[in-house]
């Protein structure tokens, strides 16, 4: 057997290109930034495109297959025997290797425009390469250590990205959050590498799906459930998701590449990676699909509740990555990474749209004060419709195909309860999308109503509006005009694959999505055999339930009654928000409240009483009692001779008894 | 023989409780020469008792020793008493602590 | 063994007297005793020459020179006579400890098998060649013990130099305070009552 | 011969330094630079120094002044020379010329502590540690803190483990009959049951002290908080290990049934630092404090690794030593820059300082993740490493609570870090100029070398030494 | 008569006895013809060093040809030698550091009564039999008694009296314990000591001659005498006493111990000095740790340091007897060179506080270095002849199976490092140049010759512990 028994062993110089162009284009723009000026925007943006390009061009090593070795595979080095790493291409690496170049390379030509003037644009430029190469460490390793490696760096770049504008406290705190919450996953698969390094004696992937029948099924499931740690706090899944919605204090384009399109589906890459774990461990299975569902409609109940437009976003992306999970966890691996693909397109499409409106309204990020923006804005409205229609899983558009997938798989896995789940998961989706369309793009401008008129009570909730008073990087923003394509220009391109990239899978097993994955995901065989609906039923009930959700939106928000009075509507909607929502479900608040103030706590009562007074404590007593003794002995020098002489006598006569004593004894 | 050595024991002890007891230094030197007196009878009587007079001539420097150091003990209490006025060896108890 | 009795008693005696006497003077005369005992009782151990020196030396020399000191320091003036230490307070404990040591030696002595010893011999003491006498006690001196012998005299030089620097040539300090007006008849060595330090 | 340069060399040129005039400052610390960077030159270029011996005592017992490469005292002497290097360019200090002789005086006997193949040499040379940090305790620490309780803490402490380390010496010495014996484990070594107890105690409690392990840490966060930025590096980077060196390079070699006696303990000890140290850094606001109590707490993580005598987790104790060294002597000295510019240490003070600073905050940003173990970087190896180790030789709830302060470790390491150099700036505090590039070339020893092995820690193994000790850690 | 007379080769024994008291004698004369005057004293310290080094000289010619002379009386060769040679340099430094002891018109005397007190060592050293020992101490002593009173302060006439009457006190019990010891085997002779029946009488003999020793070596409870006399005492004279009656005394003990005891009662006799050695190193160093007084803080230290040595003893090793010598050495240079800075920085009386030497580094950095190198050696640390000497003790002690004693003495310097450094940390902590005290300083280059010299060798013999072979102690 091999020693990486996964892609043709070889050597590859182009992955080297794809790998460490970005890594050489951040470090030139961190070293040279101040000096680049402007042009360090275009030149990472070259960098990723000629990563992009020479993607493609390894199209061909990446699917080839031969004697059950799939991709290309090259060795690197050595720590310790069973600690070797290389490079791992094949098509799993190939699809993640092609959004995160192509997507990143429209999002850095769009952020080229978006933070046109800002003081640190080519600090935004190193970050974002550095980003670039840390997600492609994650995804072309070839074992669980160079995954981590990225997995880590990747919450770097996030984090560095997060808290790009480090003046803002609400950023910063945003920032460390998100961090935090990282490596506590990162933690999770370190210690599923120990495990499996415990059992196989080595850390590549090829090593450890071979013999996973040494594993026990206790350890196998503990191996995923430490792996699960990982993508759950990377792809933001419950109970660790918090940190998402606060990342969108980030740049827009950031929120975009990182926060949707890639880094938050590493998880799904990992679970898709170790689809052998998974086949063999149902209880896995039934524990990240589950995971996965709640997630789902956890986040979109939450996206009702919100009033930025950027949170939205966030909470719907949530969702759909709760989809994801959902399908790679059920074991229907392509359907996973079929929603990955299309929601990597239509997620970024959106957020860059509504990053054309923010940048448009200066900052502001409050649907609320938006409104009517269908005229002033009308390519954003275009972008955003198609993303939603997207989103929503309109028959025909990408969204309609993955999520079909992925609903009927869990079906056809036996998951009935999924299903359910993730149907109305569909209309809840399909609603609020819908009500963010018409909140923002129909009725009247609102940007010039007093907040408190829409009962706006913390500002800071409203946005960033209220940080863009002393905000440098945005007030240069709207002193420079960058030319308009820079920005509409990739969301057009976007739009594309959007709409269409979904027919890939049409057309059931024979389609080109199935038979491209075939060769290389594992069957799952379920124990309880799952029934398969028609499936055009299963169409036709989707999108019932999504229509059902579109209208409901449409007469809450949509009507030409409604929009005309908007105003109170959204007051009065305001103040009756349940705060179980407006809180989030109160997460923050229990993690704060179980693990951060009992840690705190526990360090004070530790800095402040243990080691000043029971460590330390010891010492000084023990120095106090010898500086006492020697004032006692002290006293005892009275300097009367007399005294001395008693003493001498008395010692004496200790020393004659004790002679007389051991005479005696004789 | 036993007598004897009871003799200067009483006689040795006698001298340490003179030096311990008195703050007359002319009187502790006296007895220091008792506790001395004391070792030379020891000795006699076992110079005595072995037939051999190694015991006399320790004595013997004994009593040379005795003589000097009389002589520097009371040199010294002269010249204390001419500079300080003293005679009482508890009042030498400026060096303490 | 009736006179051994009476010697000792009188030593024990003298010896008493001598730590416990009222003045300086009281003790040289009860250790003047002491020594005229001791001597005596050295003559009946067959120690003629020591016990001639002890007289000589002791009696006739270091004992002038306690009694020349005392003259000097106090020509029998009051305030020098400390006097016994009313209520001694380390001397009870010390009297105790005494008798202790006392036991002790008494103890070790009788349980020391000294009875391998040969007995003194009994011959006439005074002639030459007898155990104790002078001559035999001279040969010894200088022949067996020559070089202590010799170090002695380095050691009454020592004593002579000594005191010559002690009591050299330093001026006497002033009085600590002017003498009062009925001190002044004093001679002028003579220190007032009053500087009798307190205790 | 070099081993012996290396050792002498410092201390003699050290004391010579004092010949100079007062004044002349800047040559003195140009001499020093130039010692340290000779150091770090022999080191590289020579690693296959031989050894150089000399007879010294025949009696009580055979010792000799005997120096030489032992178990894995290449990679902690090079560690040495390079954070001597950057400590004594990085930072210029009041009275340079006498600092610059301690220093000096503190990298010749730390050399020697480490070049010691002769135990009582190796005890000599642990004693004459002390000398230095002392005096510069005394002569630079600050006067608010009385230049007192510090210095005193170190010198009681560390005393007393070094006279009962002295005592172990003499033990072993009378019992073997010789002290020349680091780093031949085939050196015969019988040492009785109630002897091997005692020796191994004297030397345990002098290593632990050392290090310091839990109980016995007080003394540590007033040291690293008072001593001088370019002290405190090398003394955290270098000092700290060499306890641990001593349980490697003494303790596995020669009294290792001691040692799986006292494994438990070592462990209990290990744990409690690994959390306390933690826990006490997520709290503290003195931020050399914060550095301080993580290293607590990381130390105790390699002296369980040590303890659990399983061979990976040895190679990942060494490859943490390494990278412990360098992220501490980074951290440190970029509090020290820190420092120099606002005249605080306390969190409660600082703040935004990386508006007007970006250097400076990149330089701190390194060195805290090095120390909060981010993948790719040396400190996430060992860490890997040892857990591995740790899981493989059946210490499973050890392992899981090696991983609390991981998290632990990036909460107050980015408290550290966002608390100084992100927010809103504070006006009241002094605006100095950024780094110089002076400045930022003088990490750049620590920060290759914590990037390099982060890739690859595998020439680490390869070292002389590290075999022989890891075969013997599984007898 | 049976008793042979002297012969040639018995004097020659004692030639360099014989030198220094006949270079006393010259001083003391060359003092009549001088005028007054600083010469005097130039003179007399000079006549009185090369008479030391004379007898030196002629001390070293003995070693390693044991002979016992005198009839018994008097041994050389073997560790005698080395203490003399030890006793012979305490003196040479002492006069050195102090350029002899007294006003100008005193010199002549005392530093004739420094030889003869040093003749009176090297006569203990030497001393083969009871009567020996006695005299050498008391000749000792005596010049000792005067010597302290030598200066005008009032405080020194009081530590003489109280060194007379408690060392003479202590004489007597050593002279009664002698009595005893004779009264046991009817000889005063060591020799014949060794092969004594164990009775009764000779253990309490033995323990009453232990007892003046310990009190000559200051060990607790014996030890109150010593701070108080080496306070009063003239520096030089206190650096003596602190070396040279130690030394002596040392010998005596060695010999007591090692040749002088019979084999089946030795261990239980000498138990108590083991004990007491033990006590002293704790009760010295704790009584060190409240003083303020230099000379006091060195009499406390010199306490326990004694106990270091004593303690090497234990089990009367051979071994252990050489490395008592080399840490007596080692102690000798520390002390002296400690009391060297301190006469150079302070007055003939040496009354100097620590408070005194506030900020001294930064007036005077060789002086303070070099105190503090002295401090560092008598603390045990490294690279000194005293953490050396420590290593080497502990070897021994814990070899001859006194574990007990090497641990007691390990917590005894743990307490010494605060006394030492905190010199130390007074020294080196920065104050600003006002609160520096101004010091007078000695410029004459004896002093600094002497420093140097103790520097110098304490870093020598720290490097390269050589010790004496030839240390067995001759019984005949």
């Amino acid at each position: 057997m091999p020693a990486h028994p996964l892609g043709l062993e070889g050597t590859f110089p182009l992955l080297f290109l794809i790998w460490l162009l970005p890594l050489f284009g951040a470090v030139m723009i961190w070293a040279f930034g101040p000096r680049f000026k402007s042009f360090a925007g275009p030149l990472g943006a070259t960098m990723v495109g000629v990563a992009f390009l020479a993607t493609l061009a390894e199209w061909h090593d990446a699917t080839a297959i031969s004697g059950g070795l799939a991709g290309a595979h090259q060795t690197l080095f050595t720590w310790l025997p069973g600690f070797t790493f290389g490079l791992l291409f094949d098509r799993l690496t190939l699809t993640w290797t092609l959004i995160i170049t192509g997507v990143g390379f429209l999002i850095h030509v769009y952020s080229i425009g978006y933070l046109a003037g800002d003081k640190a644009f080519a600090r935004f430029f190193a970050y974002l390469n550095f980003f670039i190469f840390a997600m492609l460490t994650l995804v072309l390793s070839d074992n669980f250590v160079g995954l981590l490696v990225g997995w880590g760096l990747v919450g770097l770049a996030s984090y560095f990205l997060i808290g790009f504008w480090f003046y803002k406290p609400s950023a910063v705190a945003a920032a460390r959050k998100a961090f935090v919450i990282n490596v506590l996953g990162d933690v999770g698969i370190l210690f599923a590498i120990v495990v499996i390094v415990a059992h196989v004696g080595s850390i590549s992937y090829g090593d450890t799906f071979l013999q996973i029948p040494a594993y026990t099924p206790h350890d196998l499931f503990i191996v995923c459930v430490a792996l699960f740690i990982g993508c759950a706090a990377k792809s933001a899944q419950v109970p660790l998701h918090t940190w998402l919605p606060d990342a969108m204090e980030g740049p827009t384009p950031v929120s975009a590449l990182i926060h949707a399109a890639t880094m938050v589906t590493a998880g799904v890459y990992l679970i898709a990676r170790c689809a052998p774990l998974w086949t063999a461990s149902a209880d896995a299975r039934e524990l990240v699909g589950a995971i996965g569902a709640l997630t789902a409609i956890a986040g979109a109940v939450l996206g009702l509740a919100q009033w930025d437009i950027k949170r939205i976003l966030a909470y719907s992306t949530m969702s759909q990555i709760g989809y994801m999970i959902m399908g790679v966890g059920v074991g229907a691996f392509d359907s996973g990474v079929l929603h990955f693909l299309t929601h990597a397109f239509f997620k970024a499409q959106l957020f860059l749209g509504a990053g054309i409106i923010i940048h448009h309204l200066g900052d502001e990020q409050d649907v609320r004060l938006m409104g009517g923006l269908r005229k002033t804005l009308p390519f954003a409205f275009v972008a955003m419709l198609t993303g939603v229609l997207a989103i929503c899983g309109v028959p025909g558009f990408s969204g309609f195909f993955s999520k079909d997938a992925i609903l009927s798989a869990t079906l056809a896995h036996g998951h009935p309860w999924l299903y359910a789940i993730g149907v109305l998961t569909a209309g809840i989706t399909a609603y609020y999308m819908f009500r963010l369309l018409f909140v923002v793009f129909f009725g009247t401008y609102r940007g010039k109503v007093d907040p408190s008129d829409l009962g706006i009570r913390h500002p800071e909730l409203a946005g960033t509006a209220s940080a863009s008073g002393h905000h440098p990087a945005a007030d240069d923003a709207h002193h420079v005009h960058p030319p308009a394509w820079l920005m509409s220009g990739p969301v057009a391109i976007l739009i594309v694959p959007t709409v269409l990239i979904g027919w890939l899978a049409y057309g059931g097993d024979a389609s080109p999505w199935k038979t491209f994955w075939e060769p290389v995901f594992p069957k799952v065989v379920e124990t309880s055999a799952g029934f398969a609906l028609p499936e055009l039923a299963g169409t036709v009930l989707v999108f019932g339930v999504v229509l059902i959700g579109f209208a409901l939106a449409y007469l809450r928000y949509g009507t030409p009654a409604v929009l005309a009075q908007s105003v109170p509507r959204l007051r009065t909607e305001t103040v009756r928000m349940p705060t179980v929502l407006v809180n989030e479900y109160y997460f923050d608040a229990a993690i704060d409240a179980l693990f951060v103030r009992p840690a705190q706590l526990l360090g004070r009562f530790f800095g402040t009483i243990v080691d000043p007074l029971a460590l330390d404590g010891v010492v000084h007593e023990a120095a106090h009692t010898a500086a006492w003794l020697g004032h006692l002995f002290r006293s005892f020098q009275t300097g009367i001779v007399r005294v001395y002489a008693l003493s001498i006598a008395l010692g004496a006569a200790c020393f004659a008894i004790y002679y007389v004593v051991i005479g005696v004894g004789r | 023989m036993e007598s004897y050595i009871a003799l200067s024991a009483v006689m040795f002890f006698l001298g340490v409780v003179g030096v311990i007891a008195r703050r007359n230094p002319l009187i502790v030197l006296m007895s220091i020469e008792l506790m001395f007196n004391a070792a030379n009878l020891a000795l006699v009587t076992f110079s005595k008792l072995w037939a051999n007079n190694t015991g006399h001539i320790f004595a013997f420097l004994v009593i040379t020793v005795a003589a000097a150091e009389a002589a520097i003990g009371l040199a010294i209490v002269v010249v204390a008493f001419r500079k300080q006025h003293y005679v009482d060896v508890d009042e030498a108890s400026t060096l303490k602590g | 063994m009736i006179a051994f009795w009476l010697l000792s008693f009188a030593l024990i005696a003298t010896a008493v007297f001598t730590i416990t006497a009222q003045k300086p003077v009281y003790s040289v005369v009860g250790l003047l005793g002491n020594f005229v005992i001791l001597a005596i009782l050295y003559l009946t151990l067959n120690a003629e020459f020591l016990a001639v020196i002890q007289i000589v030396v002791y009696s006739g020399a270091i004992l002038i020179l306690f009694l020349f000191v005392i003259a000097l320091l106090s020509s029998g003036v009051k305030p020098f006579d400390i006097g016994p230490d009313r209520a001694p307070r380390i001397g009870i404990p010390a009297a105790v400890f005494a008798l202790i040591g006392l036991c002790i030696v008494v103890f070790s002595v009788v349980r020391a098998q000294i009875a391998g010893a040969p007995n003194a011999p009994q011959g006439v003491t005074g002639t030459a060649d007898s155990f104790g006498s002078v001559g035999d006690f001279g040969v010894a001196l200088f022949t067996k013990n020559l070089l202590p012998f010799e170090v002695t005299a380095l050691l009454l030089m020592v004593a002579v130099i000594g005191v010559v620097l002690l009591a050299g040539d330093e001026k006497p300090a002033p009085p600590r305070r002017k003498p009062k007006a009925r001190d002044l008849e004093r001679e002028p060595i003579v220190k007032p009552v009053e500087t009798v330090a307190p205790r | 011969m070099i081993v012996t340069a290396l050792v002498l060399g410092p201390i003699l040129i050290g004391l010579a330094l004092y010949a100079i005039p007062k004044s002349a400052d800047a040559l003195a610390r140009g001499i020093g630079i130039v010692v340290a960077a000779l150091c770090a030159i022999a080191v590289i270029l020579v690693p296959g120094a031989g050894d150089a011996s000399v007879h010294w005592l025949a009696r009580p017992f055979d010792a000799a002044f005997h120096f030489g490469y032992g178990p894995f005292s290449y990679w902690i002497v090079l560690l040495l020379a390079l954070v001597t290097l950057s400590a004594l360019t990085a930072l210029r200090v009041p009275r340079s010329r006498d600092f610059t002789a301690q220093m000096l005086i503190l990298l010749g006997a730390m050399d020697g502590v480490f070049l010691a193949k002769d135990l009582l040499l190796f005890a000599l040379f642990w004693d004459l540690m002390l000398l230095p940090v002392f005096l510069m305790l005394i002569g630079w620490g600050t006067p608010a803190a009385g230049h007192g309780t510090a210095a005193w803490r170190y010198l009681i402490y560390n005393l007393a483990g070094g006279l009962c380390l002295l005592l172990a010496t003499a033990g072993f010495g009378v019992v073997h009959g010789t002290t020349d014996v680091i780093g031949n484990p085939n050196s015969g070594v019988a040492i009785g049951e109630v002897w091997g107890g005692w020796i191994f105690a004297g030397f345990a409690f002098a290593f632990l002290v050392k290090t310091p392990v839990f109980p016995f840490h007080t003394w540590m966060p007033d040291t690293y908080a008072e001593l001088p930025p370019p002290a405190v590096a090398v003394v955290s980077a270098v000092q700290s290990k060499a306890g641990l060196y001593g349980f490697i390079a003494i303790g596995l070699l020669f009294l290792g049934a001691q040692m799986h006696d006292a494994q438990v303990l070592m462990f209990v000890l290990g744990i409690a630092g690994l959390l306390y140290g933690a826990f006490v850094a997520l709290t503290q606001t003195d931020v050399k404090k914060i550095v301080a109590y993580s290293s607590l707490s990381h130390l105790g993580l390699i002296l369980i690794a040590i303890f659990s005598f399983d061979p990976t987790a040895l190679k990942g104790a060494l490859v943490y030593i390494v990278a412990h060294g360098l992220f501490s002597g980074a951290l440190f000295l970029s509090l020290g820059y820190l420092e120099a510019r606002e005249e605080t240490r306390s969190l409660s003070r600082l703040g935004g300082l990386g508006a007007n600073n970006p250097r400076l905050a990149g330089a701190l940003v390194i060195a805290a993740l090095a120390a909060l173990g981010l993948p790719g970087l040396a400190g996430f190896a060992g860490e890997l490493l040892i857990i591995t180790g740790l899981y493989h030789a059946g210490f499973l709830i050890p392992s899981i609570l090696a991983l609390v302060p991981i998290v632990v470790a990036a909460a107050y390491m980015l408290r550290l870090f966002q608390t100084a150099m992100n927010g809103p700036q504070r006006l009241d505090l002094p605006q100095r100029k950024d780094l110089t590039w002076i400045e930022g070339l003088a990490l750049v020893p620590l920060v290759a070398g914590l990037v390099l092995l982060g890739v690859d820690p595998g020439p680490l193994f390869t070292a002389s030494g590290t075999e022989t000790v890891s075969v013997s850690a599984l007898r | 008569m049976s008793a042979p007379y002297v012969s040639p080769q018995d004097l020659g024994t004692i030639w360099p006895a014989l030198a220094i008291a006949i270079a006393s004698l010259l001083a003391l004369l060359a003092d009549l013809f001088l005028p007054s005057g600083s010469a005097r004293r130039g003179i007399a310290v000079a006549i009185g060093i090369i008479g030391l080094l004379a007898g030196g000289i002629l001390t070293a010619q003995l070693y390693g040809h044991p002979f016992i002379a005198f009839n018994g009386a008097y041994s050389v060769g073997g560790f005698s030698v080395v203490f003399s040679e030890i006793a012979i340099l305490g003196a040479i430094l002492t006069l050195a550091l102090g350029l002899g002891i007294g006003r100008d018109d005193q010199v002549a005397g005392t530093t004739a009564l420094l030889l003869w007190s040093t003749v009176g060592a090297i006569l203990m050293a030497g001393a083969n039999n009871l009567m020996m020992v006695f005299l050498g101490l008391e000749l000792l002593s005596l010049g000792l008694y005067c010597l302290c009173g030598i200066s005008a302060r009032r405080t020194s006439r009081e530590a003489a009296m109280k060194y007379l009457i408690l060392s003479s006190m202590a004489s007597g019990f050593l002279l009664y314990g002698m009595a005893l010891l004779f009264g046991s085997n009817g000889s005063v002779q060591f020799s014949d000591l060794v092969v004594a029946p164990v009775n009764a009488m000779l253990l309490l003999g033995a323990g009453l001659f232990l007892v003046g020793i310990a009190f000559k070596l200051s060990l607790v409870p014996f030890h109150l005498w010593t701070p108080d006399v080496y306070e009063g005492a003239p520096l030089a004279v206190t650096a003596y006493m602190s070396v040279v009656t130690k030394a002596g005394t040392l010998a005596v003990l060695a010999r007591f111990a090692y040749a002088a005891l019979p084999v089946q009662a030795a261990t239980e006799i000498l138990i108590p000095i083991w004990t007491l050695a033990a006590i002293s190193m704790i009760v010295g160093n704790l009584g060190a740790l409240a003083q303020t007084d230099m000379k006091r803080l060195l009499a406390y230290s010199g306490i326990a340091q004694v106990g270091y040595i004593v303690a090497a003893f234990a089990g009367q090793s051979a071994l252990g007897l050489r490395y008592a010598i080399f840490y007596l050495a080692a102690y000798t240079f520390m002390n002296l060179g400690a009391f060297a800075v301190i006469a150079i920085l302070s007055n003939s009386d040496g009354i100097i506080s620590i408070g005194q030497l506030a900020g001294l580094a930064q007036r005077r950095p060789w002086l303070a270095g070099a105190l503090a190198f002295f401090m560092v050696g008598l603390a045990g640390l490294p690279p000194t002849a005293g953490f050396t000497g420590k290593i080497l003790i502990l070897a021994s002690t814990v070899g001859a199976g006194y574990a007990w004693l090497a641990g007691i003495l390990i917590l005894g310097t743990c307490i010494s490092a605060y006394v030492y450094f905190k010199i130390v940390r007074i020294m080196f902590v920065r104050i600003d140049e006002a609160h520096v005290k101004p010091l007078a300083i000695v410029h004459n280059p004896l002093p600094w010759i002497s420093v140097a010299v103790c520097a110098i060798a304490v870093f020598a013999l720290g490097i390269l512990p050589i010790t004496p072979s030839d240390v067995l102690p001759l019984v005949r």
